[in-house]
């Protein structure tokens, strides 16, 4: 028989740190098969976040550089524009992009620098311990939302993506999830579509994905990936947000 | 007198509530304590510890660097702090679970088959508990009834939780006997 | 028509007892072992050995692989 | 309680009702006790700000509007409320800020540490000025002078650091808090912007064109600082009597070293303690003259070496200065400390 | 004869230091005119900003706190927090907002703060000499962006208060001018209004006003409000773009 | 040229391809100038980002890329730098940051100032950390330090400031540029993340979680930061062999105290001159050297007293040490010094 | 139908010759002095009186005073 | 030799060319000069000024407290300079603008009609050069020829403003005869 399925060549032999059950470390295999698959390893560059996928250096098998909460961003923007023919991502939670990095992030896409970020909503924050993210739900519980979000004394959720789609620079958005094999399959085809993206120079991609937090949501893997499909995605509906890869022509 | 103890094991087995419990007695029973339980990016990767300072005087620093007491209820807290704890110093194993075994000769190594004595509470519960009831006996750190009360005031608005971690106290505080 | 034959192999080292896998094969293929690994976690493991005569084989579909978080299943196809 | 939990409560207590924050570690206790406190009391807010920048500045607000008000951050959100710090202190708003400070530079660890200390005792921010900066070394210290620092800061209108580390935010101890202060007792705020009814117009600002006036203003912010650096130190002393040699140390490295000094007592080295509470201001009158008597003064920091010119500063020469420092979040135990303190003492002959 | 249009009450007899035909000034007087009008003056605080009208307290005569640059919204939060029956109004150069200040604003208007945004929009950064404002237009000429904004290099404008709308705790977005007297007109309603939604305590409300500035875009007054026109107004198009005052109920 | 138009002239003579700001005033011509020129260099990249904070972080990915790369800011906009400045030094990545000062503290005004000192001396980030702080007094200067700067920067791999203030950021001088250094020549770096192409991929961090690790990294930061304290000392002196009194000034007060000494030697006196130009590494040795003759040390600086730390530091109580400031953006004149520099003389009997 | 009557003031003191009165009277009743004023612009004149033959009144629309960014407009109406 | 001149007045009057083509002409004489405009929001209100100060030797400050010179082309100009120009001083006065006149008897007045003399070169213009050219007259503190240079160096790839600007400086210059 032959080996159909198996580690992709771009992640690295640690096994991860994340709790059980947790979507970056699928997230990390599927951009890791996506990197195979383009045959971009070596000239890929990715910026990990501060944030549970801290440590992702030890589990990409390319160069990477860390960036300071919130600041991936500016970073990408600083390695790209010295090398504009390498493939750079970020890889950025839900507080780290939509919260502290909200600005470096816009201001990004507004400009339409050239690199993929990978953004990770699992509704909070997961690296310190679950306090409520700027993606968190209304009437989520949170360590710093007692009682569930509430509009007035919390505000409400923020979507992101849909802010992004509204900057001129923004090239491809789509929001997906990793709760089923088949929206991890759809999630590895957004990845691809966003790092052909940047291949194209075409500007700003990014991919949102749902990603569960059982250790934080208090839930079991199987139910934290359930109560995406059935309370998440109400909030943050799947699907291509912006496409304008078809529109424009190559740059080089 | 100044002991400090380790409590060390998977996230999910209430160790750092042993480590307050313990905290929570040593100060009924009028001891200065501190208690300083791991925090941050150390409990993703699914371990948690707690050190528990007890002692007559002021204590100088929360830290045990090396400990009178460790009581470890996974294998890589075994393999962590075997090596640690001082000489004439008790390690309480979580038998059930772990199968290796310290190989220095100047430690006692009580042994609390965790799992099996569980089975009295219907399988897999408090567990804790039941390790904390033999260390206190072991180690006479802090009374049975201080303890009891301590219990009482932390679960007492919640009965069946504090009738299931009192059984279990007995239990491991009775294993020993 | 036959379905297509196939067959993982579960890393019990790197398994967490998540249950994704066990969750999400449509052969049910995948149960939760009794003997705690290094990790300190029940480890999943692979049952389709025992189970050929009720026409519960692996498809090597590849479901249970393209879920798990740890990379710990591989999965083979004929 | 822990020592985070100690902090927030104390805060509230003291009549603090307004708190912005982020989270991070090792301080997250605090914003997640303050939002569940806050929430259910009356004129109570509480926000987790979408930045520490953010958070900073809504501290100014709430501060400008007459509130009590806190946030609290560690290492990195520290240095980013550094311009916010600034303008606190340029406006002379009250306000108190917790550095639960931790490894560095960078991200580094959540570690406890004291690289800190420059960054607080010297305005990380641009310009001349000084923030008061207190360091507690236990749980009930850290409530006790969470509680105080409300009033110093009301009472000079500045901003109020309390720096500890992450172990003092961690650590369980007992403790017997403060009374609870009735919001309404506090004494009202001549100078806060809350709309001009039946007065003139008033506003806050910190931009003076002229190069005159500016200077002015910084010196009135000098004899303000003067005023403090007179009034407000605290510091510990312990066994300092006979001593023949004394560690300076503050926070945490202080309780370690005491645990050291009583060991090495109990060798008959005599050896004591100088802890400095007040960082800024720091205690340079009383050390220097302790300086006068006793000549060998071992300076311990858990960093590389910060508070070690403040002594420098305060003993002018006057005294032999040794230095140990363990950067990066280690802890040191005071076995490994009390050694070091002998090797110091017998190569200095002093027994 | 009577008099039938002298200086606002809530307006301080100091000159302005503006210079000549800057839009700033006509600004101040429409809010100082909406101000004496709704009859709040003792209960209104403004938040002045860094930019060209820094010294916005030497002229509005009501309580005003400075904020640092870009950081409004962020000092607006804290105020009417502490002061939740004040009437709190920031004021904003298109740099202090959506610049450095594009965080603060984004998350002030979702998590709906109930204060009211002044979002003077001049393209440029007045008070610094000239430099390329996030709201610069393609083709524009400023010190930082030499022979045009180019989108390449550059990066696009950003249509700030199109994403504001996105957010859901924002109760009234309109974009208008000062270029002339009916726009000047239309200014000071949507300046009412924004101002009657907070003080109903539907959230977050803004204008956005294109306004000129002749001495950085090297024009006369007059050829500067003709440009306004001519120009600027096909990339940020007048009208309302939000309103969902009609909608909702009155909290108090 | 101007001052600021030079700084800019001389980064790119050294090779400087990347700039990443934001406008603040007394600075602007930096970026200005840097957007015309970058703009028609092949490779070069000028963006105006959307604050300090993002520029920062865009010189900091730069930098990781192997560029030669410069920010520049004034007061509150460096403030909002000090976290990128702690991770540009926990990473170990060169860059060049220019500083020219202003009035503070908060918005203060744009007059040139000298009140950063602090900052940009003790790290005004987090951690233990320092930075190279290099202080030209003259356009002709500003252009031959920032030219240096670079490759300090990447010798050391560590970020490096230019303290100026806005007078000299403003102030035309004819200057003498250095040659232009062709990028291709530059020395390759064997650290920086390009792909992974032809070697095992690497990464560039700064989280240490292990205290442990994390100390033998600060110790590693240390061992370098003390060969810097060894071999870059940058200083002036000016008539100090006969001299009584030696005023100790940096920048534009240095400037200043030379016209001012200049008065006084007209009338007799004996003062000269002593000018740190590295104020980080501070040129501790050969100050304490000098006073160990002249016992009047006479520190004059456009602040509160900030400087005047590192030189009692230096002197460490061997000289009697005067201090006049002049904060919130004030020029004295020479004629001012100078009186005040004959009233200590004559005062302390020197005359 | 009369038209309304009206008249207006111009502080010439704060008056920075920008012009915008000048470009929006429906009368062209506005004109730039040729004295400078204390801050060193030509500061706009109301012109009305010398023109009342033409039928060039103020009708105080107060358009002038609108658009003007010194506040230096005041308008009268009968 | 140290002498330092201070030229005052609106924005638009081209303030920080007249000090920057004298300090090139000190340049090109050999001498230290140094240059220094005035910045930022002081240019909001209207107002620029502009400090040269030429000197043999080093020049420490480039700010000029007590001028030798002050060339004051609007009246808040004058009042600003009036009482700074030091004992024996010149005051170059653009005597179309400024009414008021200081009262200081220590002081030189040179009163320059710009607008009129303007008038030549077809009304208001270049009346920055033509004060430049009194000044150096006056002063002597670059020659013609020199400025001459400097303008030719700096105007020379626009011919049309070339010219103007040196007949400007020439109309100025021989005002003083
Ligand atoms: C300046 C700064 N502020 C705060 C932190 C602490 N911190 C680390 S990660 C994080 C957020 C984590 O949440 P998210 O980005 O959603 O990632 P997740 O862990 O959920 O994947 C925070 C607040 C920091 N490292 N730096
Ligand atoms: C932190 C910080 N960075 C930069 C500045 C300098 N600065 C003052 S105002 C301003 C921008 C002005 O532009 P804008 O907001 O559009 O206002 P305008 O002057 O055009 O009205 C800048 C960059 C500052 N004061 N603080
Ligand atoms: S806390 Fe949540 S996001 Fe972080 S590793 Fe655990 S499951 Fe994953
Ligand atoms: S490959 Fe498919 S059938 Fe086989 S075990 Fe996995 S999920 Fe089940
Ligand atoms: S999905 Fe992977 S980690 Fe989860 S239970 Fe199955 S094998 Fe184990
Ligand atoms: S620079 Fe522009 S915005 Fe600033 S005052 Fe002048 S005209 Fe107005
Ligand atoms: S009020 Fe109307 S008619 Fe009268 S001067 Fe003004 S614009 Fe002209
Ligand atoms: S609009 Fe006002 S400032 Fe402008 S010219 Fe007319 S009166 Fe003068
Ligand atoms: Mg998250
Ligand atoms: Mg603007």
């Amino acid at each position: 028989m032959k080996k159909v399925f198996s580690r992709p060549k771009s992640i690295k032999k640690n096994p991860f740190h994340y709790c059980p059950g947790c979507g970056h470390s699928i997230i990390h295999r599927v951009i890791g098969e996506v990197i195979d698959e383009l045959g971009i390893q070596e000239i890929t560059i990715g910026v990990p976040p501060a944030g549970c996928a801290v440590l992702a250096y030890f589990y990409f098998d390319v160069d990477m550089g860390e960036a300071s909460h919130g600041r991936a961003a500016a970073v990408a923007t600083g390695l790209k524009r010295a090398l504009p023919d390498r493939i750079v991502f970020t890889y950025q939670g839900d507080g780290d992009i939509a919260a502290i990095g909200t600005a470096e992030t816009i201001h990004a896409a507004s400009r339409g620098e050239n690199f993929t970020t990978i953004f990770v909503n699992n509704g909070v924050y997961g690296m310190t311990g679950g306090q409520m993210a700027p993606t968190t739900i209304l009437g989520q519980n949170t360590t710093t939302s007692p009682g569930g979000r509430k509009e007035r004394r919390d505000g409400f959720p923020i979507p992101l993506s849909e802010m992004l789609a509204v900057a001129k620079g923004s090239a491809y958005i789509e929001r997906t999830a990793v709760n089923s094999p088949s929206n991890i399959l759809k999630t590895k085809r957004a990845i691809e579509k966003a790092f052909r993206a940047q291949m194209r120079g075409l500007g700003f991609s990014l991919v949102e994905i749902l990603s569960p937090c059982p250790t934080n949501w208090k839930m079991s893997p199987v139910e934290a990936c359930h109560w995406i499909d059935e309370v998440m995605v109400k909030h943050f509906p799947l699907g291509v947000i912006k496409d304008i890869t078809g529109e424009k022509k190559d740059v080089n | 007198m100044l002991i400090k103890t380790v409590f060390s094991g998977f996230g999910g087995q209430g160790i750092i509530l042993m480590g307050y419990l313990l905290a929570t007695g040593g100060m009924y029973e009028g001891k200065n304590v501190t208690c300083l339980p791991s925090y941050g990016a150390e409990v993703r990767g699914g371990t948690a510890n707690c050190t528990v300072v007890i002692s007559k005087e002021e204590i100088a620093s929360p830290v045990a660097s090396e400990p009178d007491y460790a009581v470890v209820m996974n294998t890589p807290a075994m393999v962590r702090f075997q090596n640690q704890v001082q000489t004439g110093g008790i390690i309480f194993i979580n038998s059930s679970l772990i199968e290796i075994r310290p190989i220095r000769g100047d430690l006692e190594i009580i042994e609390v088959p965790l799992n099996e004595l569980s089975k009295q509470l219907g399988g897999n519960k408090a567990t804790n508990m039941i390790m904390l009831g033999t260390f206190i006996r072991k180690t006479g750190l802090v009374s049975l009834e201080t303890m009891i009360n301590v219990i009482k005031d932390t679960f007492g608005n919640r009965p069946g939780i504090f009738k299931l971690n009192k059984t279990a106290l007995s239990i491991g505080y009775n294993y020993l006997e | 028509m036959t379905l297509a034959q196939g067959m993982i192999e579960i890393d019990q080292e790197l398994c967490k007892d998540c249950k994704l896998c066990v969750s999400v094969c449509p052969k049910k293929l995948i149960e939760t072992s009794d003997r705690l690994n290094q990790k300190g976690y029940y480890p999943a493991f692979y049952i389709e050995k025992n189970l050929k005569k009720e026409n519960r084989k692996c498809t090597g579909c590849g479901l249970c692989a393209i879920v798990c978080p740890e990379i710990a299943i591989e999965v083979y196809r004929a | 309680m822990r020592g985070n939990h100690v902090i927030a409560e104390a805060a509230i207590r003291a009549g603090c009702r307004f708190y912005f924050g982020y989270p991070i570690t090792p301080q997250n206790e605090i914003p997640e006790y303050m939002s569940e406190r806050l929430s259910k009391i009356e004129g109570g807010v509480f926000i987790q700000a979408e930045s520490e920048i953010a958070s900073i500045h809504m501290v100014i607000g709430a501060s400008m509007a007459g509130g009590r008000v806190m946030t609290s951050s560690s290492g990195p959100g520290i240095s980013l409320k550094q311009e916010g710090i600034s303008f606190l202190s340029a406006l002379e708003l009250p306000a108190v800020i917790v550095n639960m400070s931790r490894g560095g530079p960078g991200l580094g660890n959540i570690a406890p540490s004291q690289s800190d200390y420059f960054q607080a005792t010297r305005g990380g921010g641009h310009g001349d000025y000084r923030t008061i900066v207190l360091a507690p070394n236990s749980c009930q210290e850290a409530g006790d002078l969470t509680y105080k620092s409300f009033d110093l800061a009301d009472k000079y209108r500045i901003p109020v650091l309390i720096l500890g580390d992450g172990m003092l935010g961690q650590m369980m101890e007992p403790v017997e808090l403060p009374p609870e202060i009735p919001v309404k007792r506090l004494p009202p705020k001549e100078w806060t912007i809350t709309g001009a009814k039946g007065r003139p117009s008033r506003f806050i600002r910190s931009l003076i064109l002229d190069p005159f006036e500016e200077e002015e203003h910084n010196w009135k912010l000098m004899r303000k600082y003067e005023k403090i650096s007179k009034e407000e130190l605290l510091w510990e002393t312990f066994s300092i009597e006979d001593a023949k040699m004394i560690v300076v140390a503050f926070g945490t490295a202080a309780r370690i070293a005491k645990g050291a000094i009583k060991r090495v007592r109990e060798e008959g080295l005599k050896v004591g303690l100088f802890r400095p509470i007040s960082l800024w201001p720091f205690p340079t009158k009383i050390l220097k003259e302790i300086s006068r008597k006793v000549k060998h003064l071992f300076v311990f920091e858990m960093n590389m070496g910060q508070m070690v010119e403040d002594v420098k500063l305060a003993v002018d020469g006057g005294a032999e200065i040794h230095f140990y420092g363990r950067p990066g979040g280690i802890i040191p135990t005071p076995l490994e400390i009390s050694r070091i303190i002998s090797s110091y003492y017998y190569q200095k002959k002093l027994g």
